[in-house]
């Protein structure tokens, strides 16, 4: 299985070559570079999870395989940061992922970035991405994930930026990186209590059941909860801020800012569900050592969904609404998770969220390409500047709306498998929490009908150049996604990946499914009312629930929190402060010590006056002095 | 009360030191000045004499009386073209500052000295032979002194071309 | 009447026989003659230096293996029967101070050839050299009549020296003034010395120790007696004479009484410290404590607005005085040789900064700080000699100020004076700003006016490189100071 | 002669080269060449300290010599490594090589400068290869000095106020240290100057406990301590290019190499018992530093504050005394010296065309000057701390060190300290993004030109350094490890 | 001489030596000031003297004490009156407080 180890490596090749000679190419030739080479990975990764879900297999539980394992840096003789690769089902059904989505969007953006400045830093960060993204899947050890994790970060925040001289491009990429630099502290914290009490980065040391290792940490607390609680919450604080989770979710809608397809592969399809990856990874520990984290992880899970899907009703930029829809199906991820049991049919939520992680990421990265085509057509992201382009761009009207069905749970579409099984779970879990989640697939479903209809019929926008179809390296990967997205619900997905990696036989449960179907459907019935034609009636409810709809277009003011957090507290209430204290209190002391001694220096000059028979007498008194001193004292 | 004759020089002497002494330094006429420090000087000898150092006494009256108040007086003559001018008037602060430094200095110095037990006074009379003065001067065992004599007449040398260089015109 | 002894006064005797030679072509030599006045009293100096010459084996090589040697090698050597001592670092210390001495005449060049003292210029050779040989007999002093002698013809003398520019007013003022509290101060001395010999009943170095029981009037004494040192040290509350004096005075006289004289003084005022008032030694080392710190900072606090280089270095070496005091105050083997080294190398730094002032005093008129605004622009020797020369003072490496520093540090820390080392390492900083000022105008400021630039003569120039090469070469070579530690005497 | 003072000599023999260089180019090349041969040195160095201890000797330090100087105290002339010095030696090496390329074209005085350069090369190297106090005392001291005129002469801004507060400031550290030094040399009983030595003699506990302040604040402030920092900011703020990289790439350094050879080393117990004055302290460098940085405008100051926080951290990092965060201590000194090198490099090369440092004029400039813009970007992440770069395999040392130590206390800092890599970001990014990104605010900037030959073999230099450890840190984490054993060993008494 | 004890003596050279030193601050003319210098002088000579006498008769040391300071008392004097001299020269004026040319 070494070769596994290419996947990871040829991006990053890649990405080298691209960086360093770049400038050289021909855009089109660096562009040709980094798709082939992750066509290959992408190859490699079928193969890969051909290999093992086939191989792996040992008395219906799948191994763990490690290929490559090297020690990288020494902390003590037993903690130490490997790199290696770990195979087992999520992280081969990440790479399949991973590689496919990029492989899409490296393809689509052939055509999408065509004749952009810097197209060839375009790939090489892509590249970057795809191996930082494969690096983490594949971690060996929580400390790699860690390392993994940043440089996605950075991959991010680089794409993010790629168009550096739009201001909105770098203030997001700059918010993008704070935050989830914010994030990830508590990550770090998190494994450094977790690696203190267990003495190791291993996962699988960790994820073995063990309790033994935990032992350390037996009975300690910190203000009510246990130190093993509070390691598990801080790594989900990581999680959470790449998977934008409110309240840090602030930065994804932000990072719209970056390029269509970057969005695609990195805000919907791969990084942002890297926080649920984390939790499924940790997930054994979770489970064992601090379930109060995952109620805590499904109440997360749940409000960000809720959140998001009320926010994404009222936003009109396209882009935004698919963030914002993004964050919301994340949420339904955690929120699986959140509800899940280790064993069995308890498992449910486990293996339901990692299949949602793998539809959502299909239907998701084709809308996200499919709003691409559409910006790429009308050279806008706002819904008023569209409308009526169902006869203008035929194939992308077409594969919208398979991903709009999927995302909004109709079957047979893939979202619908997946959605369902998340809300079986948690229905079993705890039924407020399921209607909770059964009313936020509604809205789901509302607002990207409201997308959908807005965007493709609606009332048509005069376009001085007729919008037409994009070109064919960027439909191309539009029709696979929409494949896959119609097929994928059919994948046995409990026999591959589940909380077990035993079989997990999905049962249908049919009056949940029933009720969300019909739910699904009112909501779009709703949206096409409200959307189909040009309608009043959207306009008569925002100004009914004026406050409501205020609150949500400004996404309940949460940016301007954060805004006040930044600037008010940190520039204004620490660092001014800090910087005065620095300049008149620290420095002035040391100012003080020469004004203090050219002071005295001034004062006591008159003592040198010149006038002989004073120094004589001072002499004569000194003497005296020191004698009456010695003598007397 | 019996006032032998040495006692009675004494303390005519010690009375004449005293009041010229203080006078040297309070008078307000330069040359005045330079007559009272005579009278101490002689006032020395005086006691010199009675110390029976004959040869001291006569060192002090040829070199300080006989050579350095001429001296004195000359310059004083030479440096005052109204030959008997009046000193400035002094500040008050300054006499005050003065005498209290030197109130002090002889307050301290007195407790000091008549607080410490000297041995006892192991006086002897009896001149000192001028040969033995002369012996020491030229001898190179203890307690005589024939390099200090050589370094003294190098001293006057000395000082004798610095005053030259100083005092001449060019 | 043996005179044998007098033999072994191969110092002084020489010294006297330069002084005799250079007088005589003074008065003799005709007036085209004397133009070579000052290579032949260089020469001379040369000559006697060498003849006395300072790395004692050498020199005790003179005496082959007698038993003088010996004794010599040993320790201390009484001569005259105590009058005078022969020993070793007295010699090394001696030929210290002719090594300045030479320096001193080597600079003094360009001042002397000027016209209005060119006629007096064998004086100031001769008068130089009587006041060395007054401290030579300071230094080798038994007794305290001859170290009297001594101090008056180190200093008496002295004071026509300084008053040498006699038509400047400000040098006869600084001459009136040096004399006057000369005489105050070696009266006061005086007036210790009575009192000591009053209450010991000897004036022998050798025999007042076991007579000392330290009564209060013998404290009195003594203190009245250091004053006389103190104030040719310098040493705060003494030392207030010393900028105007040096202000006023011609500059290689300023260079002569700020290193030969205070180095001679400072070296005394240890050897009599611990050979004669021993039993004092609390005493003594609780007065120098408080001394040490007043005298370092109340000259560092003078000297940090000083604008007149003669002045501002007066304040330095007072300051200097201060940290010279810490070998003093150990009291031990490693203090005395520190301070001797000390002194050798301030020596060098002190003279290689008043070259340079002196010349460009000389040539310029000009001896302000901001005169030396952007000096290094037009004359970058001379600023390059004078920045090691305060780096040097202000102990910076490798320079060899920072090793003498370092070893005065050393023996007052051996000796337990941890606050006071403290302190004076705190007055360091203070030093080095008022030094790194002079460099900052030489350096950094610019100037358009700077002083034009110029060629010194050759003297000058041999007497900085010499300066140049003991500051940059005394430290990184151990030997010179290993040998003054092996002659070091402890008490 | 020993092999380890050629490193002392080759910049010696580079200042006679310089004082009888003629012209510009031959000013140049002795400079160039001189570099470049102690660079050559440094990674031969390397190698050769690889390969004896791969040879199996286990000796505490390597290619010794000594010979006595100083007899009366002891003081001998004495050389010799362990991985720590070797590390910190390529470290000088590197930065020395490029420093010399940043100031290619000084414009003037550029004998003077090289000069004076050396000096300080002079004493650095000397400093990272003594194991004698004294003479590393002397080199501590020959390597501040220079400061003054390289700051003074060629200098921007308010450079002579910024100069004189530097050496003034350092000096009185120097002033502690030289009474800590001495203090340890007469009371350890020992009667010797030679680290080792001393490390095996007993200085009596109560001793310690006055003398290892004195020490560890004497070299703190040059490694920035709080509250003793403040000459940083200005000093590297009115510094030149390459004066800035060495002072903030290898002159801090002295500090913390200082305070963890002389003062841990040799006074473990007070160094177990202090800690906690010096871990609040440093603590509150770090966040201190780097909240100071935030509001910086200035692009110097902005790296001079977050080399506060950095070199705090190296600092606390010592203090934590274990292993993993000593390590972590030794490579963060080097990821920062490099880093901030680079830093200050490029903001020389930035400032030399643009002429100002203020982030509120500058706006763009990855357009005009890609080259430099993206070397800036690399060296924004590794001061952040990105995986592959030299600053996180250091961070993550110390961090994960410091919070296995067993008090609470000391983990609690470690968590403080650890909020400073988001802080770090934020500033980073700050800057970053308003002087590279956005658009190019001034006009005349856009005709500037990119980097040229030697700017460019200068950062790439250094960015290589910097991958180079981030990217396998393991040889050098095993180094550096191999000589913290007897140091940790004497700590844990 | 039984009567008269050491002390009596030593009070009167101290009296004299104080009345110099109170001189010495306080006269403005400088030659004033050198007068009063050789009162102080003369009462250290004087003490020498005494105590050579008083206690330690054995020897002469106070007595040639004594007199080597009168040879070099002559010498300070003459050098300090030749200097003082000079600066008549100079500005026909010897005033104390002429001498402030060079201060702080």
């Amino acid at each position: 299985m070494e070769y596994t180890l290419l996947i990871v490596l040829l991006p990053l090749l890649s990405f080298l070559f691209l960086g360093l000679a770049g400038k050289g190419l021909k855009p089109r030739v660096a562009g040709y570079i980094g798709t082939i080479v992750l066509a290959i990975a992408a190859g490699l990764s079928y193969i890969t999870a051909w290999h093992y879900f086939t191989t792996a297999k040992v008395d219906g539980v799948f191994e763990k395989w490690t290929p490559l394992n090297f020690r990288w840096l020494n902390f003590t003789e037993h903690l130490h940061i490997d790199l290696g690769i770990l195979l087992d089902p999520i992280a081969v059904m990440m790479l399949v992922v991973i590689t496919t989505v990029s492989l899409m969007v490296h393809l689509y953006s052939l055509g999408y970035m065509h004749g952009e400045r810097g197209f060839q830093r375009y790939y090489a960060f892509l590249s970057l991405f795809s191996f930082s993204m494969l690096g983490l899947v594949v971690a060996t050890n929580i400390f790699q994930m860690y390392i993994f994790w940043e440089l996605v970060g950075v991959s991010s925040y680089l794409l993010i930026g790629f168009y550096y001289t739009k201001p909105e491009a770098v203030a997001a990429s700059k918010k993008a990186f704070i935050v989830t630099r914010f994030a990830d502290l508590g990550f770090l914290i998190g494994i450094l209590l977790l690696s203190f009490y267990t003495g190791t980065f291993s996962f699988e040391r960790l994820t073995s059941g063990d309790t033994s290792l935990f032992a350390g940490a037996e009975g300690l607390s910190f203000m009510g909860c246990s130190v093993m609680s509070w390691a598990l919450a801080l790594i989900f604080m990581g999680g959470a801020g790449k998977s934008a989770m409110f309240p840090l979710h602030v930065w994804l809608p932000d990072a719209m800012e970056g390029p269509t397809p970057v969005s695609a592969l990195i805000h919907a399809a791969t990084m942002v569900v890297a926080g649920v990856y984390l939790v499924a990874r940790l997930f054994p520990v979770y489970y064992l050592e601090a379930p109060d984290v995952l109620v805590l992880i499904a109440i997360v899970g749940a409000v960000t969904s809720l959140y998001a899907a009320i926010v994404a009703c009222v936003q009109t930029d396209i882009k935004r609404v698919l963030a914002f829809s993004t964050i919301s199906q994340i949420g339904f991820m955690m929120v699986g998770l959140g509800v899940s049991g280790l064993e069995g049919h308890e498992g449910l939520g486990y293996m339901a969220s990692m299949f949602h992680l793998f539809t959502h990421a299909m239907f998701k990265a084709l809308l996200f390409l499919g709003a691409g085509a559409i910006i790429h057509a009308v050279h806008s992201n706002e819904m008023t500047r569209m409308g009526g382009l169902w006869k203008h761009l035929p194939i992308t009207h077409l594969t919208f709306l398979v991903a709009c069905l999927a995302i909004a749970g109709i079957p047979p579409f893939s979202g619908f498998f997946s959605k369902d099984e998340i809300l079986a779970a948690t229905f079993h879990f705890n039924p407020v929490l399921g209607a909770v989640m059964s009313f936020t697939a509604g809205l789901t479903a509302f607002y990207m009908f409201r997308l959908y209809y807005r965007i493709f019929w609606n009332k048509a926008t005069h376009h001085d150049h007729a919008p037409h179809e994009a070109p064919g390296s960027m439909t191309v990967p539009l029709i696979f996604l929409a494949a896959v997205t119609l097929v994928a619900g059919f994948i046995p997905f409990g026999k591959f990946v589940t909380s077990d990696s035993a079989d997990y036989i999905i049962h249908l449960d049919w009056v949940v499914a029933t009720i969300s179907v019909a739910i699904a459907v009112i909501a779009i019935g709703l949206a096409t009312l409200f959307y189909r034609k040009e309608s009043s009636i959207p306009d008569r409810l925002a100004t009914t629930f004026r406050g409501l709809h205020a609150a949500a277009s400004q996404r309940f003011y949460l940016d301007e929190v954060y805004l006040f957090i930044t600037k008010k507290i940190i520039f204004n209430g620490i660092s001014r402060p800090v910087a005065w204290f620095d300049h008149h209190v620290v420095d002035g002391t040391m100012n003080g010590f020469a004004t203090l001694s050219q002071r005295l220096s001034g004062s006591i000059r008159g003592f040198q006056s010149g006038q002989l028979q004073q120094y004589v007498m001072v002499i004569l008194l000194g003497a005296l002095l020191i004698t009456v001193l010695v003598v007397f004292i | 009360m019996n006032i032998s004759i040495q006692e009675t020089v004494f303390f005519a002497l010690a009375a004449v030191i005293g009041l010229f002494s203080i006078l040297t330094v309070t008078t307000k006429r330069l040359l005045r000045s330079a007559t009272y420090l005579l009278f101490v000087l002689f006032a020395t000898a005086g006691i010199y004499f009675q110390l029976d150092y004959a040869f001291l006494g006569a060192v002090q009256l040829t070199i300080y009386a006989g050579g350095i108040i001429i001296l004195y007086v000359f310059s004083i003559l030479l440096t005052n073209q109204q030959a008997d001018e009046k000193l400035e008037r002094l500040k008050n602060s300054k006499v005050l500052a003065g005498a209290v430094a030197a109130v002090a200095g002889a307050g301290i110095t007195l407790f000091l000295l008549l607080a410490h037990p000297f041995g006892p006074s192991r006086l002897a009379s009896g001149e000192v032979p001028v040969k033995a003065v002369g012996t020491a001067l030229m001898g190179t065992s203890k307690y005589q002194y024939l390099l200090p004599f050589e370094v003294i007449s190098i001293l006057l040398l000395a000082c004798i071309i610095g005053g030259i260089m100083i005092a001449r015109k060019r | 009447m043996d005179y044998s002894n007098f033999i072994y006064l191969k110092e002084e005797l020489s010294l006297i026989a330069v002084i005799v030679i250079l007088l005589l072509y003074d008065i003799f030599g005709s007036k085209k003659s004397l133009n070579y006045f000052q290579p032949v009293a260089c020469l001379l100096v040369g000559v006697h230096l060498l003849l006395t010459c300072c790395p004692a084996r050498a020199a005790l090589a003179i005496f082959g293996d007698t038993p003088v040697a010996d004794q010599v090698n040993a320790g201390v050597y009484p001569l005259l029967s105590g009058m005078y001592n022969l020993y070793p670092l007295g010699s090394i210390v001696k030929s210290i101070l002719a090594i300045g001495t030479l320096i001193v005449f080597l600079q003094a060049r360009n001042w002397l050839e000027g016209e209005r003292t060119i006629i007096r210029r064998g004086e100031f050779y001769l008068i130089t050299l009587f006041t060395l040989l007054g401290m030579y007999f300071m230094i080798a002093a038994g007794n305290f009549l001859l170290f009297y002698l001594g101090l008056e013809l180190a200093s008496i003398p002295m004071a026509t020296l300084v008053a040498f520019d006699k038509f400047r007013d400000r040098s006869a003022e600084a001459g009136a003034k040096y004399i006057l509290t000369a005489i105050f101060a070696s009266g006061l001395s005086l007036y210790g010395i009575s009192l000591i010999y009053g209450t010991t009943g000897t004036l022998y170095f050798t025999d007042i120790p076991a007579a000392l029981t330290g009564s209060a009037l013998q404290v009195m004494a003594f203190v009245f007696f250091f004053t006389g040192l103190a104030f040719k040290l310098s040493l705060v509350p003494f030392h207030q004479w010393t900028p105007d004096v040096y202000e006023g005075a011609p500059t290689s006289v300023t260079a002569y009484l700020s290193v030969i004289s205070k180095g001679a003084a400072a070296f005394v005022l240890m050897v009599i410290l611990g050979k004669v008032f021993g039993p004092l030694v609390e005493q003594w080392q609780a007065i120098l404590f408080w001394v040490i710190i007043a005298t370092i900072t109340v000259a560092n606090l003078f000297a940090l607005r000083q604008q007149n280089m003669k002045r501002f270095f007066a304040y330095s070496s007072i300051s200097q005085a201060g940290y010279i005091m810490l070998g003093v105050i150990s009291g031990s083997t490693l203090g005395m040789a520190s301070l001797v080294y000390y002194v050798l190398v301030y020596m060098f730094s002190n003279l290689a900064a008043f070259g340079v002032i002196s010349i460009i005093e000389h040539r310029s008129g000009k001896e302000t700080i901001d005169d030396y605004n952007g000096l290094y622009s037009t004359n970058p020797r001379l600023s390059v000699v004078m920045m090691i020369a305060l780096f040097s003072l202000a102990g910076i490496p490798p320079f060899a100020g920072f090793f003498s520093k370092f070893f005065v540090f050393a023996a007052a820390v051996e000796e337990g004076y941890y606050w006071l080392v403290f302190i004076a390492l705190l007055n360091t900083v203070i030093s080095l700003y008022y030094y790194l000022r002079v460099v900052k105008s030489m350096f950094i400021n610019k100037n358009e006016s700077a002083i034009a630039g110029f060629r010194s003569d050759g003297y000058t120039r041999l007497g900085l490189v010499a300066c140049s090469a003991g500051i940059l070469l005394l430290g990184l070579l151990s030997v010179v100071y290993g040998e003054i530690h092996h002659y070091s005497l402890g008490w | 002669m020993n092999f380890l003072s050629l490193f002392v000599l080759v910049p010696v023999l580079m200042m006679g080269g310089l004082f009888l260089a003629k012209t510009l180019k031959q000013i140049r090349v002795v400079a160039a060449t001189g570099a470049s041969l102690l660079l050559a040195l440094a990674v031969g160095l390397v190698f050769a300290y690889l390969g004896e201890r791969a040879a199996g000797n286990t000796a505490e330090m390597l290619f010794t010599a000594k010979s006595l100087w100083y007899a009366p105290l002891h003081i001998y002339y004495s050389v010799g490594v362990d991985g720590i010095s070797v590390a910190m030696l390529l470290l000088s090496a590197i930065i020395v090589f490029t420093g010399v390329f940043a100031s290619w074209s000084m414009g003037f005085l550029e004998k003077e400068f090289f000069l004076w350069f050396c000096l300080l090369s002079t004493g650095v190297f000397g400093f990272f290869i003594s194991i004698d106090l004294f003479t590393m005392f002397m080199y501590y001291e020959i390597a501040l000095i220079p400061m003054y005129l390289l700051i003074g002469v060629w200098g921007s801004g308010r450079k002579e106020y910024a100069a004189m507060k530097l050496t003034l400031m350092l000096m009185a550290g120097s002033a502690l240290l030289l009474l800590g030094i001495l203090g340890i040399y007469f009371l350890s009983g020992e009667s010797s100057m030679n680290l080792l030595e001393l490390a095996r003699a007993y200085i009596p506990a109560e001793t310690q406990y006055w003398l290892f302040p004195l020490v560890f604040v004497g070299f703190g402030v040059l490694g920035a301590l709080f509250p003793f920092h403040t000459w940083s900011p200005d000093g590297h703020a009115s510094a030149p290019t390459a004066v800035s990289m060495l002072h903030a790439g290898v002159l801090m350094k002295l500090g913390g190499y200082g305070c963890f050879r002389v003062a841990i080393f040799l006074m473990p117990e007070a160094a177990n018992e202090l800690a906690w004055i010096f871990i609040i302290l440093t603590g509150i460098s770090v966040v201190y530093g780097a909240y100071s940085a935030i509001v910086q405008t200035d692009l110097k100051y902005i790296n001079a504050y977050s080399s506060v926080s950095h070199c705090g951290l190296v600092l606390f990092a010592i203090l934590m005394l274990n292993q993993t965060a000593m390590n972590g201590a030794i490579l963060q000194m080097l990821s920062h010296g490099l880093m901030t090198a680079l830093f200050f490099a490029l903001i020389g090369m930035i400032y030399g065309r643009t002429h100002t440092r203020d982030i509120r004029e500058l706006g763009g400039l990855m357009k005009v000057m890609p080259f430099l813009g993206v070397c800036y970007v690399i060296a924004g992440l590794a001061s952040l701390g990105l995986p592959g770069l030299s600053g996180f395999v250091a961070e993550m040392k110390i961090f994960v060190g410091s919070f296995m130590h067993a008090d609470t206390f000391h983990r609690v800092f470690t968590l403080v300290a650890c909020t400073s890599i988001v802080i770090t970001a934020v500033y980073i990014l700050r800057v970053v993004g308003k002087i590279l990104y956005g658009t190019v605010a001034d006009e005349h900037h856009l005709t500037l030109s990119d980097a040229n030959w030697y700017e460019r073999t200068s950062t790439i230099v250094l960015i290589l350094a910097i991958a180079g450890i981030g990217l396998a840190p393991l040889w050098l984490s095993d180094m550096i490890d191999g000589s913290l054993l007897p140091i940790i060993q004497n700590v844990k008494l | 001489m039984e009567g008269l004890h050491l002390e009596y003596y030593l009070v009167v050279s101290a009296i004299m030596f104080f009345a110099g030193v109170y001189g010495f601050i306080t006269r403005r003319n400088l030659l004033a000031v050198l007068i009063s210098i050789e009162l102080i002088l003369n009462s250290v000579d004087i003490n020498f003297a005494l105590f050579n006498r008083f206690l330690f008769p054995g020897q002469l040391e106070g007595f040639f004490f004594t007199l080597f300071a009168i040879g070099v008392s002559a010498c300070e004097a003459a050098v300090a009156i030749a200097i003082i001299i000079n600066i008549y020269r100079n500005i026909r004026n010897i005033q104390v407080k002429n001498l402030q040319q060079l201060k702080d």
